[in-house]
């Protein structure tokens, strides 16, 4: 199967989930599908087109809305499922029951995004301190954060 | 006049002073065998060619910060280092280093002192475990149980290794044991296999690889030693090292005829036969990685006590035929 | 599989009789490589103040300041402390201007220590140059 | 039994960096396996967002100091994918030999640190003895020991010159000849095997579920490889052979590990006999046009992933990495379950574990909260250790 057969089949598979699908480059597909379709979405890639391995989940913060990317892979292609969901309301279903490899990319955008992962069996946070302030999202692009100025010791000023 | 060589005897040599004093430099000869070994240098710039590198050691933990853990039994927890020093000291006096005359027995030989050496030696190991379980603290629990668990795997091994030549010796004094085989050389090739089964349970004795299991620093941490500090692990580390010295000595004592000949060549003929085997304890350490508990523990009872036994086998049959 | 105790007995005593690998550092030192990338270095006769450097630096370790605009004076300043010797500067600069010489051993007790500080004229036709480093 | 839960880390003896493992153990088994991270956050994708692509390089780059060229190669692939550049061959083949000797020189630390871990530190010595031979092949290549900083955006900064070819090729003599005898040392010396086979099991379905990557995914004998599946650079025209094991187990990871040593002092001759001649690298643009990308690498622990996003400046509007260590995590909870507790460092090494390479998101220092509190010895081991799980011990037996 090579990448035109694969992106072909993936529209007649999903049909009406798909929003946009391009394949840009050799290799590397980029679906765009609803927020609501995600976990459809991934249960079919992952049993019909044998996307078992989830490479890893990005987000990005495009100030209107928040992007959220799966890299998937399989030996064919490497495919990005991309759901764009609401500023306001950031929340995603969990696909830990489809891919169980994901829990600790999707504890990763809960803590670094402040996205809201629904039914996430591990809610706890992974990688920011216990005591870090509530509400402060780091990957944000309005969250920004000053380095103290450099002191070194024994300058002069 | 008895009471001057008694001093002398306890407090120069074979006593503290003489046991501080070989037991740094065997440190030292093991460590600097050891990174030959692994094609390194090994210790290098205090002294020559490092040589007082474990006094420094010694030294330093002296003058560092000791703690006592807050729930730690505090009498119990300090005490135990030197306790432990002292068993071993103890049992350093025993060694036939002093015995010119073996037909005149001194204040130290006696029938029986090889038992008293064993038991001895046995009890460095109980301190280890108390003091890993008043540490109070989990990796030292853990550490501990490992030190009791380990002593049920090489105990009876060892002091059937050990006793076998006695057997054949006639005799359970140190001194008439080397006396023995000083005269019948030859019968020590018969001891051959209790000679191997003694320094590797000698080396499980003294935790060095592949049986340091209860201080593993990558699995738990410091284990026994995780929570001495200061004076007190100072005391515990020249607690091993006198260990090594007093347990290589033994083995030296039955198995490779003792050290005869008055007090100078006798101590030469000490330090060679002990520096022999610590050679031998460094060479293990280097060609093995460590093992499991539980692996070791069948080790020592499918192999090392099965061995011993075969020993003491054979030491009835060479004492039927002799005799 | 076979399992053989005590293979490697023979290696290691093998290794007895061997030099160590190791060397007693600060008493016997290895020789780097010649290309090797150690501390940056002006030479400030060639530097036509492009500021290539500064932007480039991804330390933000090179300083230029303009100590005189009519004199085309100017005085580079760089930060051996924040430096983290990837020689993008020497990549970057169009006159090569900058080097790296092999010198690795820069630990000292302060940070001030490290900054290295280049007072200079922009060359002309001829230029005058005076250097503190 | 009644259950105690140890620390292992975030200080630990058998952690070179820091990660909390929290274990559950009875007795001297593990029962459960909890790990958190965040000691070693430095928040590199943030400040990525502020900095040009050529100052990214070595952002990246310091992202991990034994992989280093892994994230910058995956980095400098993706910014020439995105403003579609053309590297000439003999960049390529430049940039992939200093991969294979990252791999070797990542491969030979790894087999000595497993030999410490297990307590053999003879092998230790000898595997780091040698694999300064590959260091020093790196350090004549490019200048320097741990971060290589070979690569650019369109090529790489360094060419290679005959002397240096021919002191490779010596180097590379040399290193497979020990290579064979740690071979046939490490899979004979008892006490060794002893530890490492049958330690930590990840069964395929397992091993594919969780996500794991690299050496660890292909002793459970999934044949993955970006090197073969998503060719970077010029994989596509060196011969190599992907190394699996079937043994799901420690063991299997060290083979795997030893095949592919075997497998890149192939690939290395190979490169140093067929590099083509030419440019080595062709000017970039500083500014890049909207696009994205995704670039894949197959760094010595397994899949390095670099998302990117630009915006039409000269900096990126995004930089997602996912280094190798972390989809290795949930692997290594579920391999974790049930050992012992002596084999909790060398399954946790067993994956090769860069924790500061998995952790690179967030600067944890909060700026307004300037006093710290400080706790008293006493105040800490009551806050931490309660008093009924003092004694509470069991026989392991």
């Amino acid at each position: 199967m090579n990448q035109q057969e694969l992106v072909e089949k993936i529209k007649l598979e999903l049909g009406g989930k798909i929003i946009e699908i391009n394949a840009p480059a050799e290799r590397r597909i980029f679906l765009t599908v609803a927020a609501e379709n995600l976990v459809d979405t991934m249960k079919i890639l992952r049993d019909l087109f044998g996307f078992y391995h989830l490479s890893t989940i990005s987000g990005v913060d495009t100030l209107s809305s928040f992007e959220i990317l799966y890299h998937l892979a399989n030996n064919v292609s490497c495919l990005t499922v991309k759901v764009s969901i609401n500023r306001q309301n950031p929340e995603i279903p969990t696909i830990c029951d489809v891919i169980p490899g994901a829990i600790l990319y999707e504890r990763e955008i809960q803590d670094l995004l402040g996205i809201v992962v629904k039914n996430i069996p591990d809610p706890r946070v992974l990688v920011l301190p216990d005591d870090w302030v509530k509400g402060n999202y780091p990957l944000r692009k309005d969250w920004n954060y000053q380095a103290p100025e450099e002191k070194i010791p024994g300058e002069k000023k | 006049m008895a009471v001057i060589k008694a001093l002398i005897y306890l407090l120069v040599y074979p006593g503290i002073l003489f046991l501080f004093v070989y037991s740094t430099f065997c440190e030292w000869f093991d460590r600097k065998l050891y990174a030959r070994l692994q094609n390194r240098i090994g210790p290098a710039y205090t002294g020559r060619s490092g040589i007082l590198q474990p006094v420094a050691d010694f030294l330093k933990l002296m003058f560092k910060e000791d703690i006592v853990p807050e729930n730690a039994d505090r009498t119990i927890f300090s005490s135990l280092p030197v306790i432990g020093l002292a068993i071993v000291l103890t049992a350093g006096l025993y060694l036939p280093l002093w015995n010119i005359n073996v037909s005149v027995p001194s204040f130290n030989s006696f029938q029986g002192d090889i038992i008293v050496v064993l038991y001895l030696l046995s009890l460095p190991t109980l301190v280890l475990f108390l003091a890993g379980w008043h540490s109070t603290n989990f990796f030292s629990t853990l550490g501990g149980v490992r030190v009791l668990t380990m002593l049920f795997g090489y105990e009876v091994p060892l002091f059937l290794a050990v006793l076998s030549p006695a057997i054949v010796a006639d005799s359970w004094r140190l001194a008439e044991i080397a006396d023995f085989y000083q005269k019948f050389p030859f019968l020590l090739l018969f001891q051959i296999i209790g000679f191997f089964v003694a320094v590797v349970a000698l080396q499980a004795k003294l935790e060095r690889t592949p049986f340091d299991i209860p201080h593993a620093e990558t699995e738990i941490v410091g284990g026994t030693f995780t929570e001495y500090s200061g004076k007190k692990l100072a005391f515990f580390r020249l607690m091993t090292d006198v260990e090594m010295v007093v347990g290589s000595g033994l083995i030296a004592t039955v198995f490779l005829a003792g050290f005869s000949g008055g007090v100078f060549l006798g101590l030469l003929k000490f330090i060679l036969k002990t520096l022999f085997v610590i050679a031998i304890l460094s060479l293990i350490k280097a060609a093995c990685s460590r093992i499991r508990i539980d692996q070791m523990v069948i080790f020592s009872w499918k192999y090392l006590a099965p061995l011993a036994v075969l020993q003491l086998l054979i030491s009835i049959i060479v004492k039927g035929v002799i005799q | 599989m076979k399992l053989k105790p005590a293979a490697f007995i023979p290696e290691l005593l093998r290794h007895l009789f061997k030099r160590p690998a190791t060397i007693e550092y600060p008493f016997e030192k290895l020789k780097v490589p010649d290309d090797f990338r150690g501390t940056p270095v002006l030479k400030s006769e060639l530097c036509i103040v492009c500021r290539a450097c500064v932007r480039d630096c991804p330390a933000f370790a090179i300083e230029i300041e303009t100590l005189s605009e009519e004199e085309k004076k100017y005085k580079m300043t760089i930060h051996n402390d924040r430096c983290i010797h990837c020689a993008q500067c020497v990549e970057s600069c169009p006159t090569k201007a900058l080097f790296m010489n092999d010198e690795f051993e820069i630990a000292t007790d302060s940070r001030l220590k490290l900054k290295a500080e280049y007072t200079y004229t922009r060359p002309k036709k001829s230029g005058q140059q005076s250097q503190t480093g | 039994m009644k259950k105690i839960t140890i620390p292992i880390g975030p200080q630990h003896p058998a952690l070179k960096e820091p990660i909390s493992l929290r274990i559950t153990i009875e007795g001297e088994v593990v029962k459960h396996a909890d790990v958190r991270l965040g000691y070693n956050h430095r928040g590199i994708e943030k400040l990525a967002e502020s900095r040009t692509y050529i100052q990214n390089i070595y952002l990246v780059e310091r992202i991990c100091g034994i992989c280093s060229h892994s994230h910058t190669t995956c980095y400098v692939q993706g910014v020439e994918k995105l403003c579609g550049l053309e590297v000439p061959k003999r960049g390529l083949y430049i940039r992939m030999l200093v991969c294979e000797l990252e791999r070797i020189h990542s491969h030979l630390l790894w087999l000595g640190v497993a030999a410490h871990e297990a307590g053999f530190d003879s092998l230790f010595m000898y595997t780091w003895r040698d694999r300064e031979v590959v260091m020093d092949l790196l350090e004549i290549i490019s200048g320097n020991r741990v971060h290589y900083a070979i690569n650019t955006i369109g090529g790489v900064r360094r060419n290679l010159n005959e002397i240096q070819k021919e002191k490779i090729l010596e180097g590379i003599k040399f290193l497979k000849k020990r290579t064979e005898y740690y071979t046939n040392l490490g899979t004979t010396e008892p006490t060794f095997v002893a530890r490492i086979a049958g330690v930590g099991i990840l069964p395929k379905e397992k091993a594919i579920a969780l996500c794991a990557v690299g050496p660890t995914l292909r002793a459970s004998g999934v044949s993955s490889d970006i090197r073969k599946d998503d060719p970077y650079a010029a994989y596509d025209e060196i011969p190599f052979d992907l190394c699996t094991a079937d043994t799901c187990d420690v063991l299997g990871r060290v083979v795997v590990r030893v095949k592919e040593l075997i497998e890149s002092y192939k690939i290395v001759e190979y490169i140093i006999k067929n590099l083509p001649q030419g440019e080595i690298k062709v000017k970039a643009p500083r500014k890049i046009q909207p696009a994205e990308v995704v670039s894949r690498y197959e760094a010595p622990r397994g899949e390095n992933i670099h998302y990117i996003k630009s915006n039409g400046t000269d900096k990126p509007e995004r930089l997602k990495v996912r280094a190798p260590t972390l989809a290795n995590y949930p692997a290594t909870i579920e391999m974790l379950k049930n050992c012992f507790v002596a084999d909790i460092p060398l399954i946790f090494a067993a994956i090769d574990p860069c924790i500061c390479c998995a952790e690179r998101f967030v600067e944890l220092i909060d700026a307004k909260k300037g006093n710290s509190t400080v706790l008293s010895m006493a105040e800490i081991r009551k806050k931490y250790y309660s008093t009924e799980t003092k004694r509470n011990v069991v026989w392991p037996l």
